[in-house]
């Protein structure tokens, strides 16, 4: 009760003191909009959908099967399914959401829908200086506005999307082997089924 | 049966009534402190009755940030409730993760593969050390340290979810357990970068240690205030370091040994007085402890898969019945209580909140103590509004 | 110790309780025992007291709302009705009155065993909602069943401070039991993701 | 040369006062006098502020405020515009008058204190022969404005706040009085310019300061802890004590009026610390002989820059006190310690030169301060703790 801890711990602010000019491990604060922390690899905001090619509603992998809808926990999610087919990377005729509304006032970035997809559909992006003067409009992603390129998706997570092509590639050469076979047995080749992982999931 | 009478709250009226008399009713002040004041640590309420400065009554209110959190885990999935169990205690979402993820294992009988295990003992313990840190800077913020304490502690916690954002790409939402695993295996470098963390970890704890460890403030003000007996403690469910503060040996890491837990050599700290004194030394001797867990969790993490084969992320039913799964999260017992009846959502889901249970006992230590005793002890036993309304 | 001696020691140091093993078919099976209200105390006070098991800790309440006739709780009714003939694994379509429930988990920590499960039921949904409160036994219980009050509407006698905790005073219904209808009187601000909700709530219906 | 530029704001003065009618002559040199003190020391205050920020946020590990202007200097006009831009908000149930009256009577009676300070030589507002005596008084002023603002509030924090600034800054009053009694007996006048001069010789190269004598060291600590208490700082901060209080007894105040409460915070920080400097430290004169070229108004600036750093720096490092444990400090500590220094003083001044009236001095501190601090950690049993360890 002499005051040799309030010493001690003065001496220790004093250390910390002169310790933030000379040490960065001590000085950590990162000022922000001049510098910028490189973004770890697996950070999430809010999901896009990826789509191959140039066109992105040509190139859209969503089938709109709905699973991450349902799947989504605060329910942010909203899918219309088109009424036509349109043929997937793989040449097979897909249905195709005609509508594909996100609303990330609401999403958590929970990567839920990610998990979920069995298309590997849709992906989490990155960017996340999205602020909007439209409360309303500004936050309900359209498909246009949430479909961003493979590219993109290469760029923002490299690993996750070169494991994503192996899949792809997988189910592709599983497809093409299935209707050769089918074309083996019986032509003409019959309407080719939805990949393995969605026909597991119908309930 | 000898405990009943010290145990019961009626005991707390009497106190009251004690402390109260041959004073008039006028004399007495009654404060609202609450839900917003900068130290109840979100939108937490007391009603205080005050003579002069002495706490004569006091009853906690909760509630404000009441979000029926459980009627979500009944409407939802059982895999969509695994994001908002991270909003509960939103300082330790890997904890909560773990006890719910527990508790679907238990009810389903999935497996966990090693690596898993081991990649869940090292994220929860880095939670605990960054709950800890953060718990002791906010305690001696609310006794008034101008933030140099809780600004060292978020120093370090930043480091800790730094590697939590490189791993689950979140910084406190981490999202990151899944029955029967993890999600994503660890990045690469990610070791060397958390061992170095760790590794430094110790340095800061001395650091804090001579910041305020024998500071004679500090002591004044904490050291037999809010003392909690070792019968009310475990009577009234108290857990967590403040039971430890107490005096009893009950850590469940030791006790249920879940996960692998009892592959690891760790001590469990024992305080003798239960004082705001003892919680705090006690959960900086945890911090030891769990970075004793950590280097030998990260020096024998084996590889392996992340994930159960048989685990099924889309359309996951489990049979009919109910599990309770429970951890050692760093405010205490972390319960999850789930019933089954076959279909895609539990049919009641019950979180067993440790800072809520924890909250009974807020009256017993107040009262007859100061009013800025009772900042103290609020702060010491380590309450996140998240999970206290749910 | 297994349940059926828990429930035997229980019978027999408290003649008279009434003491029903529910059986949990799940994995994990932590099976509970279903106590009468009257000697429920008296079993609470034994168990924490003088049995073997000293179970000192109560670490969790939970409230549990059982509509009447609900399929999911086929199970369940057949051990509730039947008791003893739980080989019967027919569907039986009898209409079973809905009741609450309260789940006690219980540990030891002088003997770091648990859990012991109780349960408690009430005679019906509407009405007879009373319970004894074990609260006098476990402080443990005061904030959680107090809870249970709130949310479920269950009425425990005995308890010292039986006020709503999580809703506010003045609040009406329990919003946690099942067919429990969101009010349409809270302050209302219109954001796009009603209208999102809303049809995903369309689309859900249909499938 | 070096004189020139000592008296320079004194020649200055005698200047602009020779040029205007002899009618108005001593308004004249009154207002010279008091004019720059409320421009400067304001000034002086935005300049705290921003070095506060920046000190604690470098003790903390961050930059602080960096944003506004070079380094962030600018930042205390930006507050200002903040503050002045602000809602004036009143309590519906204020009493509206006092509310008013009291951050415009508290900064009043702080820049009173100013009028004694003499900020170099001959640069004083006020010679009065009881110069330090006319401080504490009007010192004393402050609890009165800080019992208004609690109790027009009509708020039940105001009101805490209040009651323990009240109760603390007279608890403090008597040890921060009775330490610069030993100085006011040494000294034998109540004239701080006369206190100053007294200092301002040299042994060698080294000065006559007050501080350097044991009873004069021990004096200087109190005082401090005593003046940290007045001004109400940390960890004497409980009548505003955020944690427990909100705000204590400016709770209820926004805008300027809150800024208002806030400058007068700083004046008192800045006047109990230059009361301290010129007690103990010398005033303005230099501490080594051949300093004594430097002009002695930044002799004393300098010695208040240091007071001001000491003060951020014990804020950054402690937590606060109770209101019971700062009482019996008070009471229990401080007194008694004081008591002894005033002791101390006069056998000092009796006692022939030599190192036996060093040992004899600095014995009769040092013992009662080892025997009043065990005896505190004693009877409330504060100890380092040892911790069981269970398998």
């Amino acid at each position: 009760m002499l005051g040799e801890g309030i010493v001690r711990g003065l001496a220790e602010t004093a250390r910390n003191f002169l310790g933030s000019f000379v040490s960065k491990e001590r000085l950590t604060t990162v000022q922000f909009p001049e510098e910028r922390l490189p973004q770890a690899e697996a950070a999430r905001d809010f999901p896009f959908l990826v789509y191959d090619g140039e066109d992105w509603q040509a190139g859209m992998r969503c089938v709109a099967c709905q699973i991450c809808e349902k799947e989504c926990p605060p329910k942010c999610i909203f899918i219309e399914k088109s009424k036509d087919k349109k043929p997937d990377a793989l040449g097979r005729a897909q249905f195709y959401p005609a509508r594909f509304d996100i609303d990330v006032s609401v999403c958590m970035s929970c990567q839920i829908c990610v998990e979920v997809c069995p298309f590997e559909a849709i992906k989490m992006d990155t960017a996340f200086e999205l602020s909007t003067d439209d409360r309303f409009g500004g936050l309900l992603w359209d498909r246009q506005k949430l479909a961003l390129s493979d590219a993109h998706y290469h760029a923002i997570h490299p690993t996750d999307a070169a494991h994503t092509d192996e899949l792809l590639a997988a189910e592709k050469a599983k497809a093409e082997a299935r209707t050769k076979a089918a074309v083996a047995k019986a032509s003409p080749a019959p309407m080719p089924q939805p990949p393995a992982p969605a026909a597991a999931n119908e309930p | 049966m000898s405990s009943m009478t010290e145990t019961t709250s009626a005991a707390n009226d009497e106190r009251s009534r004690k402390l109260t008399a041959g004073i008039s009713e006028g004399q007495l002040l009654e404060v609202s402190m609450g839900p917003h004041h900068p130290s109840t640590h979100g939108v937490f309420r007391m009603d205080v009755v005050l003579d002069g400065e002495r706490v004569v009554k006091l009853k906690p209110v909760v509630g404000y940030l009441h979000r029926n959190h459980e009627k979500i885990g009944e409407n939802n999935s059982y895999l969509a409730s695994m994001p908002y169990t991270d909003r509960l205690d939103y300082l330790c979402s890997l904890t909560n993760n773990w006890a719910y993820a527990l508790a679907v294992e238990t009810l389903a009988g999935i497996d966990v593969p090693e690596r898993a295990q081991y990649l869940r003992v090292i994220t929860a313990e880095l939670t605990r050390l960054q709950n800890h840190s953060s718990v002791i800077g906010f305690l001696v913020q609310d006794m008034g340290a101008s933030g140099t304490p809780l600004m060292y502690a978020f120093r370090e916690r930043e480091k800790i979810l730094d590697l939590f954002e490189s791993l689950t790409g979140s910084r406190m939402m981490c999202n990151y357990m899944r029955f029967g695993g993890c999600r994503i295996d660890l990045p690469a470098g990610w070791l060397d970068r958390a061992k170095k963390v760790v590794a430094g970890f110790p340095q800061f704890l001395d650091e804090y240690e001579n910041l305020l460890g024998t500071n004679e403030i500090l002591m004044a003000r904490t050291q037999g205030i809010g003392a909690l007996s070792r019968e009310l403690a475990i009577n009234a469910g108290v857990t967590g370091p403040l039971l430890r503060a107490s005096g009893v040996n009950y850590d469940i890491r030791k006790v249920d040994k879940y996960g692998i837990y009892d592959r690891f050599d760790f001590k469990v700290p024992l305080g003798d007085n239960g004082d705001v004194y003892d919680r705090y030394m006690i959960r900086i001797l945890e911090m030891r402890e769990s970075i004793k867990i950590l280097d030998q969790a990260m020096c024998d993490i084996p590889p392996g898969p992340i994930m159960d084969p048989k685990a099924k992320i889309r359309g996951f039913r489990p049979k009919a019945g109910e599990a309770y799964g429970r951890i050692e999260a760093p405010k205490g017992e972390l319960g999850f209580y789930l019933i089954s009846d076959g279909s895609g959502n539990p049919y009641r889901y019950r979180v067993r909140p440790p800072s809520f249970v924890n909250l009974t006992v807020l009256e017993d230590m107040c009262i007859g103590n100061y009013i800025a005793d009772t900042i103290a002890i609020l702060g010491s036993i380590d309450i996140v509004l998240g999970e206290v309304d749910r | 110790m297994t349940i059926e001696q828990v429930q035997s020691e229980i019978q027999s140091a408290i003649p008279g309780a009434k003491v029903e093993i529910i059986l949990n078919p799940s994995p994990s099976a932590q099976h509970s025992l279903l106590l009468d209200h009257e000697h429920v105390l008296a079993v609470a006070t034994y168990l924490r007291d003088v049995s073997e098991l000293r179970l000192d800790y109560c670490s969790n309440v939970t409230g549990i709302d059982w509509l009447p006739r609900e399929k999911s709780e086929k199970v369940k009714v057949k051990n509730l009705v039947e008791g003893v003939e739980q080989e019967v694994e027919e569907v039986h379509k009898t209409v079973v009155p809905g009741y609450l429930e309260v789940v006690y988990h219980l540990f030891s920590v002088e003997k770091k065993h648990g859990p012991v499960i109780l349960r408690l039921r009430t005679e019906d949904r509407a009405a007879k909602v009373h319970l004894p409160s074990l609260t006098p036994i476990w402080r443990a219980a005061e904030f959680q069943e107090r809870e249970i009050f709130d949310l479920y509407g269950v009425i425990f006698d005995g308890h010292p401070d039986l006020r709503r905790i999580l809703m506010w005073e003045g609040f009406v219904d329990h919003p946690m039991r099942r067919d429990y209808v969101e009010p349409d009187d809270y302050e209302y601000e219109p954001t796009p993701h009603d209208h999102v909700l809303q049809r995903s709530r369309e689309e859900s219906g249909r499938h | 040369m070096t004189e020139t530029i000592d008296q320079i704001f004194v020649i200055l003065k005698h200047w602009l006062v020779g040029h205007v009618p002899t009618a108005v002559e001593p308004i004249v040199s009154e207002l010279l006098s008091v004019v720059p003190i409320i421009l400067l020391f304001p000034l002086l205050f935005a300049l705290i502020t921003v070095m506060e920020r920046k000190g604690l946020g470098r003790i903390q590990n961050r930059y602080g405020p960096n944003r506004v202007g070079p380094c962030g200097i600018l930042q205390p006009i930006a507050d200002g515009i903040k503050t002045l831009t602000k809602e004036n908000i009143v309590p519906h149930s204020a009493d509206k008058v006092v509310h008013l009256l009291a951050p415009l009577l508290l900064v009043m009676a702080t820049f009173l204190g100013y009028a004694v300070l003499p900020v170099g030589r001959n640069m004083v507002a006020a010679n009065m022969d009881a110069g330090v005596l006319f401080f504490f008084a009007v010192g004393s002023m402050t609890e009165l404005s800080v019992f208004m603002a609690g109790w027009s509030s009509r708020n039940k924090y105001s009101l805490l706040g209040a009651m323990r600034a009240i109760a603390q800054m007279i608890s403090y009053e008597v040890p921060l009085i009775l330490s610069s009694v030993t100085v006011i007996m040494a000294a034998g006048t109540l004239s701080t310019v006369s206190i100053v001069e007294q200092q301002s010789g040299y042994t060698g190269i080294f000065p006559h300061w007050f501080v350097f004598t044991p009873w004069g060291f021990a004096g200087f600590v109190l005082f401090m802890i005593a003046a940290t208490a007045e001004s109400n700082r940390s960890p004497f901060d409980l009548p505003e004590g955020e944690s427990e209080l909100i705000a204590g007894y400016y709770t209820e105040y926004s805008g300027f009026k809150f800024a208002l409460f806030f400058l007068a915070e700083y004046l008192g920080m800045m006047s109990i610390s230059g009361m301290a400097i010129t007690l103990f430290l010398g005033g303005w004169a230099a501490p080594l002989s051949f300093l004594t070229w430097i002009p002695s108004y930044l002799w004393f600036f300098g010695k208040l820059f240091f007071f001001i750093a000491g003060f951020i720096w014990i804020r950054g490092t402690l937590p606060r006190l109770r209101m019971d444990q700062l009482m019996n400090f008070a009471w229990k500590f401080m007194l008694p310690m004081a008591l002894i220094n005033l002791v101390t003083a006069g056998v000092w001044r009796f006692m022939p030169t030599g190192i036996l009236r060093w040992l004899v001095c600095s014995a009769m501190v040092v013992a009662p301060y080892v025997l009043l601090g065990r005896g505190f950690m004693l009877g409330k049993r504060l100890e380092k703790r040892t911790y069981r360890f269970a398998d």
